[in-house]
């Protein structure tokens, strides 16, 4: 079932939204693009179609705190001060950082299960929005994802100056229904299927659209592991973290101590397996140059994760670190490389 | 840049062929049509892969310090601004000049693709540049822009097309000069403001960061072993920005860190996933250590003691800036 | 784990009528690390000290904080003490709650609240001591000085005296520097050479002093204690030890139209010569580039009159290598080169002369044997114009803006002088201001001006133009503001002086430090003048700064006694609180070297262990000579990295006791 | 974090002052035994000379809660390492100039030179600067809400 209203709305529907829960969008603030919280004076970027960062800091934001210490003299107190949990809406969650989240799920709802990420997911109520204008850097479709009709909780479209609302799930069902207000039922579907259509064209003829995927089966891992090229892969790579920091599966983390003068609050901050000290340990770095931390990366996506899950890429084609990679070096020429071109 | 291409790479297949040098480190193409990757060729037949356009706009320098340390001697292709930062890492003992043969090149200013992309331009195709204008082949039609338009910010403010160091130049008969202003018109706009308007100003371009060290780690100038924010023992080791301290902090250390030192050569900028205008900080320091110092080009030379190294017994003193005036 | 014991004094009622010292040692007990806590009415006395001793031993005490008076006033005594409990004195910090505290604020409230912060600072910080110990060094017992003018020459001798070794090292082929070529000296007037060459001979002959004259200091390694030099001693051609001084090769040498330096050019000496009668070592030398022997090959005259044989044609450079424990610099002055100051036409007209090629033609052993005359002509001159600060006091690049110093005095000097031997001669003086600051130096210009009539103009010479014969002398009387003009015979112009051009090289070498004006540097300016900032570098005479012949053998004789202090030690104790490099984060980029005053900072390369196929990887790193280093902290800074630390004030150290202000 | 409130409610600043050994440590004991008073509120680090301080230290001071951080060294040209404080003349003159650019007050940050004689002005210095950053208030644009916000 279809619900539609005119964009001009959409204006009533946030505040509608966050009247009841916080709301999360797309929200451009000194010409970022981030899913921040809403509110009336946010300048909301439906149009965006990958914010810097992906969808996936909602869940797991790059940093959090997890406990604190409190110390008096010698007296030492475990305090908790984590955020406390509140329901909310994501809404314009793209069709590849809503796969992002299953892939993620995937990791922090499996035993042991992670409760900071566990309790986030719970009180979400994902809202999706279809892609209208992918762009060359978009190569979601090589994972079985179709950017024209996004999973989630609810999915929306965009079509000639209207939101079309699909629910998908009961979360999705009473997200709608809470909406009837400016929501009404949606007779003209086949139009609506027609721009799908059309944006599944386009999606064909992007550069990226076929990637052979053939070689990143499990069987291979080692001969993948060895193979030479790894070494003209990485040798560009700076070992920033933008790939993984813009990433919507990247999913490591540290978990640091900053010494408050009165305290220790502990908390949680994303990690990167590009950087030099990831997973350093007494022993020294297993990992000791940025080859293998190169090789790591993209093994753990395109052949540790599936191995692991049902083979599911840990990669979802949102294109963000093919634009935002400083040296050009990428997921998708670590695939034709290792991989070969076209099927 | 057709000519110099071929220049380029016909002398990079001689330097092959009479075995002069056993690498050459330049650009090859990426998966997109404005990727340019930085790599290290070892034979002639890899330099089919070597390309030299608008988009070659990574500085090359640094990846010497490794490479230099390499068996064998390597050949590299400067652009004029990318020569200051190869004269800085010299100055440094960085990287080992006997190792090198630098080949200075032309450069009619890079292109920035995220301009080109601001203008709405989606699902690029190909990309044509033609003399003075650019033209953008898309899935969704074709776009044109006039060069000048979508150079990067650092092209328009050019050092100038002089090389400060090389062992070989290949130019281009005809020159061009990309500068249009002058490059601390911006950091006077925010000089101008109130200090309010100036805090921020800067938390808003550095709320945004998100603490990849892009701008760090390309940086040619940022070149220790190991970084004081990488350092557990330097107790400011970060991995994000958990408070907006942090955010301040970073870049105001690395700034600093980097003063006297930086060449402009604007990577941090280019870089930056955020676009947050991250040679403002720098060219604010290079701007008051030309007027309080004397003017200073780090990297101009091999020898000269920079400004932080170096005093004057009658140098201004630091209440110059509670002196600014203001309320606070 | 740590065992800090924090002591409270009380100082009597100086502590104790504004803090509550029991308050504090209770606050202090409190903190994590600190086992005991006690206050007591007067650490330092006798009592105390054994107190603190006894807590340590009873308390197995790893870190002693001191809750008292300035550490500038009992740091030492207390780290004596904890020493003699078994502890390492760096394991000692000092909070400083009398001088910061309890003297300045009067609430009690207020300062015991700040003395338990200032505590609590200390405790922060010696939590992060690490025990130090000075290191010990060798010291050579010999002397180098560079540079045999009045000033080395006095510095050596009185090194000597004191038993030590010492080594002149001289560039010309004779010591005795600018002083052998004055007449006579100011304000006594008595002569130069009768003072000087007695001391030059003392010198020559003083079994400790050995005089590498002809020769140069080429490089200098190690530090204060143990230096070692390269000396080049240039080749004479003529053997030292065999050349007797006859002086028979000079007269019969046919390449007579040299100029002679040591008359500045005002007469002309033969290829092979002896500088003049007093030169030490008196041993003839070769000029090279006259003798026409080495120029074609044929002559050979001054080997065949010679009856030593001492001629050696084939000579080479020697190079020497010694070790030393202490290094003087005394490489002097020399007047300005005037070719910029067209003005006053020295180019132009031989008639104008610079104040020291005057004294050769006032020297009994001149070009005139003594007489005045006018290089021109050789007649005798009836008006001379003096011409002062021609380059000293300048603001502009053509001369220097210091004051060169000797010059009021010397043109007094040769004023009198000329005015008492020809009394029909008119002297004028051309001056911006006469300073006579010494003793008797304001009588002997007053003489000059009121016994001797000298016309001294206060004004300065726009312009002298050489005209049949004369010099037509323009310049401005400031005081009656009238335009002057003098028909002068002679015009004597006073030029700045400057260090030699040597000194630039000399201080690279040393890595002492030099001003804008090439004068070398003092380690402090009123504290210790004749020490370098570079431990084991002094300085004597004019390489300092402009000085008198008294003032010169005043520095060079203080000069001595510094280094005399130091080659009487066996060993060399060093503050232990000196920088360090961690060599596995330095990338050997030389920003701390070029910070560092001392010349500490040395770099070699290393081999490192790395990750990956290659195994280890040669790196450039900071060695931190901690004889040398004085723990100022310059290089800490500079370093990006943080590679570089300061051993006692380390940034580990410093950010605690930051943050524990704050906390 | 410290208290930064009087009985009686007025904010009481907190301020770092690091003093080089030679002159200007050696001038606030001066000030001391000539019993010249300045706010409690001014804590002294001692480091050996003002080339010791490191931006990094500023800011820590900052991010913990200072309101105000001033360093005082030797005359120039009196420097007890000949050039220590040439340098730190340089450094912070180029970090305090940043810190206005960043829109940071400029008059929470100061650089003086007292000597070992000069008791009276340290305390002077002193009390200048207090009545300067009391007047600015509390420092919020350098501060870390970490190290602010009691962990409960």
């Amino acid at each position: 079932m279809y619900y539609k209203m005119k964009v001009e709305k959409l204006p009533e529907l946030y505040a509608l939204i966050a009247s009841e829960k916080a709301l999360y969008l797309p929200i451009e603030q000194a010409g970022a693009v981030e899913f921040r919280k809403w509110d009336e004076s946010s300048c909301v970027r439906l149009d965006c179609l990958n914010t810097l960062k992906s969808a996936k800091g909602v869940f797991l934001p790059q940093s959090e705190n997890l406990v604190a210490f409190k110390t008096e003299g010698k007296n030492i107190s475990v305090i908790d001060n984590s955020e406390t949990a509140f329901p909310f809406v994501i809404f314009g969650v793209r069709a590849c950082d809503a796969r992002s989240f299953d892939i993620l799920d995937r990791v922090f709802l499996s035993d042991p299960v992670d409760t900071y990420y566990k309790t986030r997911r719970d009180n979400a109520t994902v809202v999706t929005l279809a892609c209208n204008e992918p762009e060359e850097t978009c190569f979601c479709r090589n994972f079985g994802i179709d950017a024209a009709d996004p999973a989630g909780d609810a999915s929306a479209w965009i079509v000639d100056g209207e939101l079309y609302v699909r629910p998908n799930t009961e979360k999705g069902e009473t997200f709608v229904s809470r909406l009837s207000q400016l929501l009404e039922e949606a007779s003209d579907v086949e139009k609506l299927e027609a721009a799908k259509q059309s944006v599944r064209d386009i999606l064909g003829k992007l550069p990226f659209a076929e990637l052979n995927l053939d070689r990143f089966k499990g069987d291979n891992m080692l001969d993948i592991f060895h193979d030479p090229a790894w070494k003209s892969l990485s040798e560009s790579c700076l070992g920033c973290g933008t790939c993984t920091y813009v990433c919507p599966t990247c999913q490591c983390y540290d978990i640091k101590d900053f010494d408050t003068g009165s305290g220790i609050q502990r908390y949680r901050t994303w990690d990167s397996c590009m950087f030099s000290d990831f997973t350093k340990t007494a022993g020294g770095q297993p990992r000791p140059s940025q080859v293998e931390r190169f090789r790591q990366r993209f093994m753990h996506k395109l052949v540790y994760y599936p191995m692991n899950n049902d083979d599911i890429y840990g990669c979802v084609g949102c294109g963000r670190c093919v634009a935002k990679c400083p040296v050009s070096m990428n997921i998708v020429k670590v695939i034709k490389t290792l991989g070969g071109e076209k099927k | 840049m057709q000519e110099i291409f071929g220049l380029i790479k016909e002398k990079a297949e001689k330097l092959f062929a009479d075995g002069s040098v056993n690498r050459v480190l330049g650009w090859k193409k990426g998966e997109t049509e404005y990727d340019r990757i930085p790599s290290v060729f070892e034979s002639a037949e890899e330099l089919e892969e070597f390309v030299y356009d608008g988009f070659c706009a990574a500085n090359l320098s640094k990846y010497l310090i490794r490479e230099s340390r390499e068996d064998g001697k390597i050949a590299v292709l400067l652009k004029p601004c990318d020569s200051y930062s190869f004269n800085q890492l010299v100055k440094e003992h960085r990287i080992k000049r006997d190792n090198i043969y630098a080949i200075g090149i032309d450069c009619d200013g890079k292109l920035d693709i995220d301009k080109i992309k601001a203008a709405g331009v989606k699902a690029i195709q190909s990309i044509e540049e033609n003399g003075s204008e650019v033209i953008v082949h898309t899935l969704y039609g074709d776009k044109k822009f006039n060069r000048q338009d979508v150079l990067l910010e650092r092209c328009l403010c050019c050092k100038g097309k002089d090389h400060v160091s090389g062992d070989e130049f290949i130019l281009a008969q005809n020159r061009v000069d990309t500068t249009v202003k002058d490059r601390f018109e911006d950091v006077r706009k925010l000089e101008a403001m109130t200090p309010d308007e100036r805090f921020e100003f800067w938390r808003s371009e550095l709320s945004k960061c998100i603490r990849c060290n892009a701008c760090r780690n390309v940086c040619p100038a940022c070149n220790c072993i190991k970084c004081v924010f990488d350092n557990e023992d330097s107790g400011v080791a970060a991995k994000a920005n958990v408070d907006t301290f942090e955010e301040n902090m970073f870049h105001i250390i690395r700034a600093f860190h980097v003063a006297g030192r930086c060449t402009d050569c604007g990577e941090c900028s280019r870089v930056c996933p955020q676009h947050i205008p991250l040679h403002l900080l720098n060219r604010k320091f290079i701007k008051d250590i030309d007027e309080l110092y004397g003017e200073f080009k780090a990297g101009a030379d091999t020898e000269t003691k920079g400004p932080l190294t170096d005093y004057r017994t009658g140098d201004a003193e630091p209440s110059l800036i509670s002196d600014r005036g203001g309320s606070n | 784990m740590h065992r800090i014991g924090v002591f409270v004094c009380w100082c009597g009622t100086n502590i104790a009528a504004t803090v509550d010292v029991k308050a504090v040692a209770e606050a202090a007990r409190k903190e994590p690390g600190v086992v005991f806590a006690t206050d007591y009415q007067y650490m330092c006395s006798e009592a105390g000290q054994a107190l603190i001793r006894q807590a340590i031993k009873d308390n197995a005490l790893t870190g002693v904080v001191i809750c008292s008076c300035s550490p500038r006033m009992h740091e030492a005594t207390f780290r004596k003490t904890v020493q003699a409990a078994g502890l390492n004195p760096y394991m000692l910090e000092i909070a400083n709650i009398r001088e910061q505290c309890s003297w300045i604020h009067k609430d009690i409230k207020e300062g015991t609240e700040k003395a338990i912060i200032l505590a609590r600072t200390a405790i922060a910080k010696v939590m992060l001591n690490k025990p130090l110990t000075a290191g010990e060094s060798a010291v050579t017992k010999r002397a180098l000085v560079i540079g045999g003018g009045i000033a080395g020459i006095q510095s050596a001798l009185d090194i000597a005296e004191a038993g030590y070794e010492v080594d002149i090292v001289e560039k010309q082929p004779t010591i005795g520097g600018k002083m052998t070529q004055i007449d006579k000296t100011f304000p006594t007037l008595d002569c130069a050479a009768c003072i000087l060459t007695p001391k030059m001979v003392d010198a020559a002959q003083n079994e400790k002093i050995k005089i590498f004259s002809y020769s140069q200091v080429e490089e200098v390694k190690g530090f204060v204690g143990s230096f070692k030099a390269k000396i080049r001693k240039k080749a004479r051609f003529v053997d030292e030890n065999l050349c007797t001084g006859c002086g028979d090769c000079t007269s019969k040498c046919p390449s007579k139209k040299n100029k002679n330096e040591f008359n500045l050019g005002l007469d002309n000496r033969p290829a092979i010569y002896i500088p003049f009668a007093q030169a030490v070592p008196k041993v003839a030398v070769i000029d090279a580039e006259a003798c026409i022997k080495k120029k074609t090959g044929k002559c050979g005259l001054c080997e065949k009159v010679c009856s030593a044989g001492a001629i050696k044609y084939d000579q080479q450079d020697e190079i020497i290598e010694r070790e030393y424990g202490a290094i003087v610099v005394a490489t002097g002055f020399n007047p300005i080169k005037l070719d910029k100051y067209d003005e006053y036409a020295y180019s132009q007209s031989p008639d104008v002369v610079t104040s020291l090629e005057l004294e050769r033609l006032m020297n009994a052993a001149g070009p005139t044997q003594g007489t005045l005359l006018r290089p021109s002509d050789g007649t005798h001159p009836h008006t001379i114009v003096f011409i002062q600060c021609v380059g000293s006091r300048c603001d502009d690049a053509r001369g220097k803006s210091y004051c060169s110093k000797i010059c009021c005095m010397y043109t007094a000097k040769h004023a009198m002088l000329i005015r008492e031997k020809y009394p029909d001669t008119d002297v004028h003086v051309f001056y911006i201001d006469v300073r006579t600051p010494g003793k008797n130096f304001d009588e002997f210009y007053r003489r000059a001006v009121e016994q001797y009539g000298v016309d001294y103009i206060k004004g300065m010479v726009g312009k002298v133009i050489p005209h049949d014969g004369k010099l037509l002398v323009q310049g401005s009387d400031l005081i009656s503001n009238e335009q002057v003009k003098i028909d002068a015979d002679m015009v004597v112009l006073a030029a700045a002086i400057e260090p030699d051009p040597t000194a630039r090289s000399v201080a690279t070498m040393l890595t002492a430090s030099i001003d804008t004006n090439d004068f070398f540097t003092e380690a402090h300016p009123k504290l210790r003048p004749v020490e370098s900032p570079t431990a084991g570098v002094f300085l004597s005479g004019v390489c300092q700064g402009p000085k008198d012949i008294p003032e010169t053998v005043a520095q060079a004789s203080a000069c001595a006694a510094k280094v005399i202090g130091l080659l009487a030690k066996d060993k060399l104790l060093s503050n232990p609180c000196v920088a360090r490099a961690d060599e596995s984060l330095c990338s050997g980029c030389s920003v701390c070297q070029n910070v560092c005053p001392y010349g500490a900072i040395t770099y070699e390369d290393r081999e490192f262990r790395i990750p990956g196929p290659k195994r280890s990887e040669i790196r450039r790193v900071a060695q931190v000579n901690e004889a040398v280093c004085q723990g100022c902290g310059a290089c800490t800074v500079a370093c990006p990295s943080g590679a570089m630390d300061l051993k006692g004030f380390s940034t580990k150290q410093i950010m605690a006791e930051v943050d524990a202000i704050c906390r | 974090m410290p208290v930064k409130t009087t009985e009686n409610g007025e904010f009481k600043p907190l301020i770092v002052a690091f003093c080089c050994n030679w002159c200007s440590y050696a001038g606030a004991d001066l000030a001391g035994t000539s019993r010249l008073s300045y706010p409690a509120d001014v804590k002294i680090i001692r480091v050996p000379c003002s080339c010791r301080v490191n931006p990094l230290f500023i800011l820590r001071a900052f991010q913990r809660g200072a309101d105000g951080v001033i360093i005082c060294g030797c005359h120039p040209g009196d420097c007890h390492y000949t050039t220590g404080n040439y340098y730190a003349r340089r450094r912070m003159t180029l970090l305090f100039s940043m810190l206005d650019y960043l829109g940071i007050e400029r008059k929470r940050t100061r650089v003086e030179w007292v000597s070992a004689a000069e008791g009276v002005r340290f305390s002077e210095v002193m009390n200048d600067f207090a009545k300067h950053i009391t007047e600015l208030g509390e420092n919020k644009k350098l501060e870390d809400l970490r190290c602010k916000k009691s962990l409960d």
